[in-house]
C-alpha cells in the first residue's frame, strides 16, 4: 500500500463513493417515483417486498441483471452494446465535480459547469447511438427527436446558466456556491431559474418533454428493442441525469449546502444540499405524473418563441445591471 | 405582443392549477384494495360457477333433469348425465357437470330453471393447473358441502 | 446499391403501427407512410380480433346471442344489450314492463358514462398523462360495483333479456346511483382543472383532426364524433327508442369537429346522462321487471328490421331478417366505430405521427366493435 | 318532409320496386329495389339530399344474392333501404365508394364474406378477413336457404307465434322458490 500514491487512494475511494452514490440514488429514485406516482395516482405504489415495498427497486435490479440481453437481427451490434454504456458512464463522471458540502468534493475543477456540460451532451450521443443501431424505426425516430430536442435546449440552458456565470466571475463549482452566501440565486434570477428547470427536464428526456420515449407513439422510442440490465443502464442514467438536474439547480440557484447549521458543517451541509436535490427531483416527478406529453413542434416553438427569447433578454439584463 | 405575453401567463397558471390538484390527491387516502390481504365485498348477485341448491326435504338436489338449463346455454358448457328408473320412468339425476372454460356467465341456465335447482356461487378465487380442474361436478360439490 | 428510379422516393418509408402497440387500443394495424414524422398515408388494416359474430347470431337461437353482444363492446355492454333486445322486441312485438324500461335506461346510462369515463383515460393516456386514467378508473369502479350488484358482472353484463332484464333493482342500486351521481358531479370541476384548462392538453388537441360536417356524412361518421362537428344527431332524440322521449335531456354538440371538441362533447354528454339517471330513478314506477308472456324461445314471424341505438360511440343499428325460426336468417351489425374509424385514412393525410394517436384516441375505438 | 319528397326523386329512378314501409316494425321508410344501372343513380340522389350512409349489407337468398344498402337522415327521421340482387355465381355489382367514400370499408366487408364483387372499387381486398382468404363465410349451404318470399312479412301473421318450446316460461317465474346466489346457506 505505501507504493500507491495517496491521490491515487484518494481517486479511488471517491469514484467508489461516487458511483454507489449514483447506484443508491437511483435506487431510491425509482422507489419515491413509484411511491409518489402512486399516491397521486391515489394507489399504493410498491408494498410487496420488504416494509412498504422499500426493497422492490433492489429486487428489481437483480431481475434485470439476470436478464438476457437480447440482440435484434440487423443492428449494428458493437455500436448496439456501447450505447446503453454511454448514456450511464458521463452522468456518473460528472458527479465528479459537484459540491455536496465544502468538504466533499473529489476535484474541485476551475471549469466544473463546462466539465458537466460537456459531459451531459454525451447523453444525446448515446440516445442516438441505440436509436441507428436498434435496426427499428421507433428508435430512429426517438432518437432524432432526442437529438433535435436536446440541441435545441442546450441554448436556453446555458443562457440561463450564463447569467449566473456573468455573476459569479467564476465556473468552478464551490465558488458559484460561495458567490450566494448573502442571498440564493433563485431570488436574484428567478427567470433565469426557471428557465434552466424547463430545459432540464428537456433535457433529461422527462415528462412532459419525454419525446424520445413516448410510449404512446413510439412504444418506447430509442430505447425498444433494449432489454435486461442494458435497459437497466439507460434507467440508470436516466436517473443519475436527474440527480445531475437537481445538483446543478442546487448549486447555481437553491444556494449549495449552505442551510440552517448542522455539527460539522464541512460535512453534513451535504444533508442541505440532497434536501434540496430530492425536493427538484419531486419536482420533477410531480411534473410527469400531471402533465400530458408536448407535441414534437411544439416542443421546438415553446424552445425558440419562449425560452431563447425570455434566456436573451434576462441575460442582457443581467449584463447591463452589473455593468452599471 | 400582449396576446404572448397573456398566452405564456394563462398557460404557467393552467399548469399550476394541474399540479395544485394532483399534490392534492397526492395526500388523499388511497383507493385501490390490496386484494390478497384485503377483499372486495361480492355481492349477492355475483356470477359465478354453477351450484346446486339444497331441498330442505331430502337434503339433495332438486334437480329433475329436465334439461332446460342444457338447451338455454349459447356455449353448451353443461352436460347432464342421468338414469330412468321405476315404474313412472322417472328421470334420476346421476352427474351435472359444468364446463366453466367455456360458460359465458349469462346467466340463462338459472333463469330457466324453474325449480330453483342451480344458482351462482360466489366463488371467485379460481385457480387450477389444467383445464379439468373447472369441470364442476355439482353433484358431487353439494355432497361435500 | 440499386440506383434505378424507384430511389427518388427514398426518403419516405413505411411503419408498421401495431397490431400490438399502446395507442391503438388493441389490435388495429396502421400501415403508415411517413416522411420525417409527418403521414403520407395511413391505411388501418382490421381484423385481429375478428370472432364472426354475425355467423354466431345466425346459428344460435335468439336469446342465446345475449351473451355475445356484451363482448362486442366491452367498454359499453349495457348500450349494446339494449340494442339487440330492443331489435328482437320490436321484431317479435314483445312488450317491456315500465319498471323494466326504467331499469334499461338507468344501466344503459350508467354504462354510457363508463364508457365515456374510460374512453376520457385512455385518450389522455394517448396524450402522455398517465394520471387521469386512474382517476378515471376510480369513478368507473364505482359503476361497475353498482352495475355489479345488480347484474353479478362487471363487464360481460348480458343484463337485458326478451321482455325485460334479469334482475330487479334493489332500493340500495337507487340509493348508491344517487350517491355516485353526487361523486362524479363534485369530480367533473377537478377534471376540468387538471385536464381541460391544461395549456398542454389544449394545445395538443385543437384544430386537430378536423371532421367537417361533410366529411362525417360520407363516412357515416355518428355519434359524439359527429355532434362535434356541429350537427345535433342523436338516436336517443331523433328517432327515440324505449322511453327516452319521457326525459329531459340536452345533446351537446360542438363546433369545430376536431379532438377538443370531440373531448368536450363526450364531457358534457356524461353530464346528460346524469340528467337521465337522475330523471328515470325518480319516476321509476313499481312493478315487475320482466313481460308475462316473454318467451325464452322466440319464433318471430318472417320479416327484416331494422333498429339502431346510440351506443357510447355513436350509432349502433342491427338489422334482423327473421324466417320464422327460432334463429335469425341473417343478423347484421353495425357498429358506429367501424365507420368512424374508416375516416381515419382521410384525417391522417399530412399530419403528425403525435398527432395520429390523439386522433385515434379522441375517435374512441374499441376494436372488438369493429371487427366483430 | 323529406319522406315525401324523396319519394318523387326515388321514382325518377325507375326502380323494380319503391314500397312505403311500415317504420314502427320494420324500422325504416322506404324500401327500393334497384338495378345494376341505377344504383349509382340512387347514391347520388341520396348524396343530394344530404343522406348518410349506415352500412352496406349482404344476403344469402335461395334465388340470388342480395345486397342492402342503408340510409338514414340526420336532420329528419327518414330511413331508406335500397336492394339490389346479383346472380351467385358471378356476383358484381357497381361500387358506390366513389359517391360515398364511407361505403368503401362497407363493400370490402361484404366482399369478405359474400364474395361480391364491386366493380369500380379501388382497393377491393379483405378487410376483416385474412388476405388470402378464399372463404364466403356467410353464404349459406344450400339446405339452410330461404327465398325472399319467406322472409317478407305477411300482412295476416300474428308478430309471434306461440310455437313455444315450453309454454310461459316467466309466467313461473314468480312460482319459482327464491334463489339466494352465494352461500348463505352454510351458515344455517
Amino acid at each position: 500500500m505505501a507504493l500507491l500514491p495517496p491521490e491515487f487512494i484518494r481517486i479511488l475511494i471517491s469514484s467508489v463513493l461516487i458511483v454507489s452514490f449514483v447506484f443508491l440514488n437511483a435506487m431510491i429514485l425509482v422507489y419515491i417515483e413509484r411511491k409518489v406516482a402512486g399516491h397521486i395516482q391515489r394507489r399504493p405504489g410498491p408494498m410487496e417486498v420488504g416494509p412498504h415495498g422499500i426493497l422492490q427497486t433492489l429486487i428489481d435490479g437483480l431481475k434485470l441483471m439476470g436478464k438476457q440481453i437480447i440482440f435484434p437481427d440487423n443492428i449494428d451490434k458493437p455500436l448496439f452494446c456501447i450505447a446503453p454504456l454511454l448514456a450511464f458512464v458521463p452522468a456518473v463522471v460528472a458527479f465528479v465535480v459537484i459540491p455536496f458540502s465544502p468538504k466533499l468534493q473529489a476535484v474541485d475543477l476551475d471549469m466544473g459547469i463546462i466539465f458537466i456540460l460537456a459531459l451531459a451532451s454525451l447523453n444525446v450521443l448515446a440516445i442516438l447511438l441505440a436509436g441507428w443501431s436498434s435496426n427499428n424505426k421507433y428508435s430512429l425516430i426517438g432518437a432524432m427527436r432526442s437529438v433535435a430536442q436536446n440541441i435545441a435546449y442546450e441554448i436556453p440552458m446555458l443562457l440561463s446558466l450564463l447569467a449566473v456565470l456573468f455573476m459569479t466571475n467564476s465556473l468552478s463549482m464551490k465558488s458559484i456556491v460561495e458567490a450566494q452566501k448573502p442571498l440564493w440565486f433563485i431570488v436574484v434570477q428567478p427567470v433565469a431559474f426557471l428557465i434552466y428547470f424547463i430545459a432540464s427536464l428537456a433535457e433529461t428526456n422527462r415528462a412532459p418533454f419525454d419525446l424520445p420515449e413516448a410510449e404512446s407513439e413510439l412504444t418506447a422510442g430509442f430505447h425498444t428493442e433494449y432489454g435486461g440490465m442494458a435497459y437497466g443502464l439507460f434507467y440508470l442514467g436516466e436517473y443519475a441525469n436527474m440527480v445531475m438536474v437537481g445538483a446543478i439547480t442546487t448549486t447555481f440557484f437553491l444556494g449549495g449546502w449552505s442551510g440552517p447549521p448542522l455539527p460539522y458543517m464541512e460535512y453534513s451541509g451535504a444533508f442541505w444540499f440532497l434536501a434540496k436535490v430530492y425536493f427538484i427531483v419531486f419536482s420533477m416527478i410531480w411534473f410527469r405524473w400531471t402533465f400530458p406529453r408536448v407535441r414534437f413542434d411544439q416542443l421546438m416553438n415553446f424552445c425558440w418563441k419562449i425560452m431563447v427569447p425570455f434566456g436573451l433578454v434576462n441575460l442582457m439584463i443581467t449584463a447591463l445591471v452589473l455593468k452599471i | 405582443m400582449i396576446k404572448y405575453f397573456k398566452d405564456i401567463f394563462l398557460g404557467a397558471q393552467s399548469l399550476l392549477v394541474g399540479l395544485w390538484v394532483t399534490i392534492g390527491y397526492m395526500f388523499k387516502p388511497i383507493v385501490t384494495v390490496q386484494y390478497p390481504r384485503e377483499k372486495n365485498k361480492i355481492p349477492p348477485a355475483y356470477r359465478g360457477h354453477l351450484e346446486f341448491t339444497r331441498d330442505p326435504e331430502t337434503g339433495g338436489s332438486r334437480c329433475v333433469v329436465c334439461l332446460r338449463c342444457v338447451q338455454s346455454c349459447p356455449s353448451k358448457c353443461i352436460s347432464i348425465d342421468w338414469e330412468i328408473k321405476g315404474e313412472k320412468r322417472k328421470r334420476i339425476l346421476k352427474s351435472y357437470v359444468q364446463d366453466f372454460t367455456r360458460c359465458s356467465q349469462c346467466g340463462l341456465c338459472v333463469e330457466a330453471c324453474e325449480l330453483g335447482a342451480i344458482r351462482f356461487s360466489n366463488e371467485y378465487e379460481l385457480v387450477g393447473f389444467a383445464k379439468e380442474d373447472f369441470y364442476f361436478n355439482l353433484v358431487k360439490m353439494l355432497e361435500k358441502r | 446499391m440499386n440506383q434505378g428510379p424507384a430511389r427518388k422516393n427514398e426518403h419516405i418509408y413505411t411503419l408498421n403501427m401495431g397490431p400490438q402497440h399502446p395507442s391503438t387500443h388493441g389490435v388495429l394495424r396502421i400501415i403508415l407512410e411517413l416522411d420525417g414524422e409527418y403521414i403520407i398515408t395511413a391505411e388501418p388494416v382490421l381484423g385481429y380480433i375478428h370472432r364472426m359474430h354475425e355467423k354466431m347470431g345466425e346459428n344460435r337461437p335468439y336469446p342465446r346471442f345475449i351473451a355475445n353482444m356484451s363482448r362486442l363492446d366491452y367498454v359499453g355492454p349495457m348500450l349494446y344489450n339494449h340494442l339487440f333486445t330492443a331489435a328482437v322486441e320490436k321484431l317479435s312485438g314483445i312488450e317491456v314492463p315500465p319498471r323494466a324500461e326504467h331499469v334499461r335506461i338507468i344501466t344503459a346510462e350508467l354504462s354510457r358514462v363508463a364508457s365515456h369515463l374510460l374512453w376520457m383515460g385512455a385518450f389522455l393516456m394517448d396524450l402522455g398523462a398517465f394520471t387521469p386514467i386512474l382517476y378515471t378508473f376510480d369513478d368507473r369502479e364505482a359503476i361497475l360495483d353498482l352495475l355489479e350488484s345488480v347484474c353479478g358482472a362487471r363487464i360481460t353484463f348480458s343484463y337485458f333479456r326478451f321482455g325485460g332484464v334479469c334482475n330487479d333493482i334493489s332500493a340500495d342500486f337507487i340509493e348508491g346511483t344517487r350517491a355516485f351521481i353526487k361523486l362524479l358531479r363534485t369530480r367533473f370541476p377537478m377534471y376540468e382543472k387538471l385536464v381541460t384548462k391544461n395549456i398542454i392538453f389544449e394545445k395538443r388537441v385543437k384544430d386537430i383532426g378536423v371532421i367537417t360536417p361533410e366529411m362525417a356524412r360520407l363516412y357515416g361518421v355518428t355519434g359524439p364524433a359527429l355532434r362535434a362537428s356541429g350537427i345535433s344527431y342523436d338516436v336517443r332524440k331523433n328517432e327515440p327508442y324505449s322511453i327516452y322521449p319521457e326525459f329531459e335531456f340536452e345533446i351537446p354538440c360542438g363546433e369545430n369537429g376536431d379532438c377538443f371538441d370531440r373531448y368536450i362533447v363526450r364531457m358534457l354528454e356524461m353530464e346528460q346522462s346524469l340528467r337521465i339517471i337522475e330523471q328515470a330513478l325518480d319516476k321509476i314506477p313499481d312493478g315487475p321487471v320482466m313481460a308475462k308472456h316473454a318467451p325464452l324461445k322466440l319464433h318471430p314471424a318472417p320479416g327484416e328490421t331494422y333498429f339502431t341505438v346510440e351506443s357510447a360511440r355513436g350509432e349502433a343499428g342491427l338489422l334482423l331478417i327473421s324466417d320464422g325460426s327460432d334463429t335469425p336468417y341473417r343478423l347484421k351489425l353495425r357498429t358506429p366505430g367501424f365507420s368512424n374509424l374508416s375516416v381515419l385514412e382521410e384525417l391522417a393525410k399530412g399530419i403528425l405521427l403525435s398527432d395520429l394517436v390523439a386522433i385515434m384516441g379522441s375517435l374512441d375505438l374499441v376494436i372488438p366493435e369493429i371487427d366483430r | 318532409m323529406l319522406i315525401e319528397d324523396i319519394k318523387k326523386e326515388l321514382e325518377e329512378l325507375k326502380p323494380e320496386s319503391l314500397e312505403r314501409k311500415n317504420y314502427s316494425s320494420e324500422g325504416y321508410h322506404w324500401d327500393i329495389t334497384l338495378s345494376r344501372e341505377t344504383l349509382q343513380d340512387f347514391a347520388r340522389v341520396m348524396n343530394r339530399n344530404k343522406f348518410f350512409i349506415e352500412d352496406v349489407c349482404g344476403v344469402d337468398l335461395k334465388e340470388d344474392l342480395q345486397v342492402l344498402y342503408h340510409f338514414a337522415h340526420t336532420g329528419e327521421l327518414c330511413r331508406i333501404t335500397g336492394r339490389i340482387f346479383t346472380s351467385k355465381n358471378t356476383p358484381a355489382i357497381p361500387t358506390i365508394s366513389n359517391i360515398f367514400p364511407g361505403a368503401d370499408w362497407h363493400e370490402r366487408e361484404t366482399f369478405d364474406f359474400f364474395g361480391i364483387c364491386f366493380t369500380g372499387h379501388k382497393n377491393l381486398k379483405h378487410l376483416l378477413l385474412p388476405e388470402d382468404a378464399d372463404i364466403t363465410p356467410l353464404r349459406k349451404s344450400e339446405s339452410e336457404l330461404k327465398s325472399l318470399d319467406d322472409l317478407t312479412r305477411k300482412p295476416s301473421q300474428r308478430t309471434l307465434k306461440s310455437k313455444l318450446m315450453w309454454p310461459v316460461v316467466f309466467e313461473n317465474y314468480k312460482r319459482r322458490p327464491p334463489v339466494k346466489h352465494g352461500r348463505e346457506e352454510k351458515k344455517s
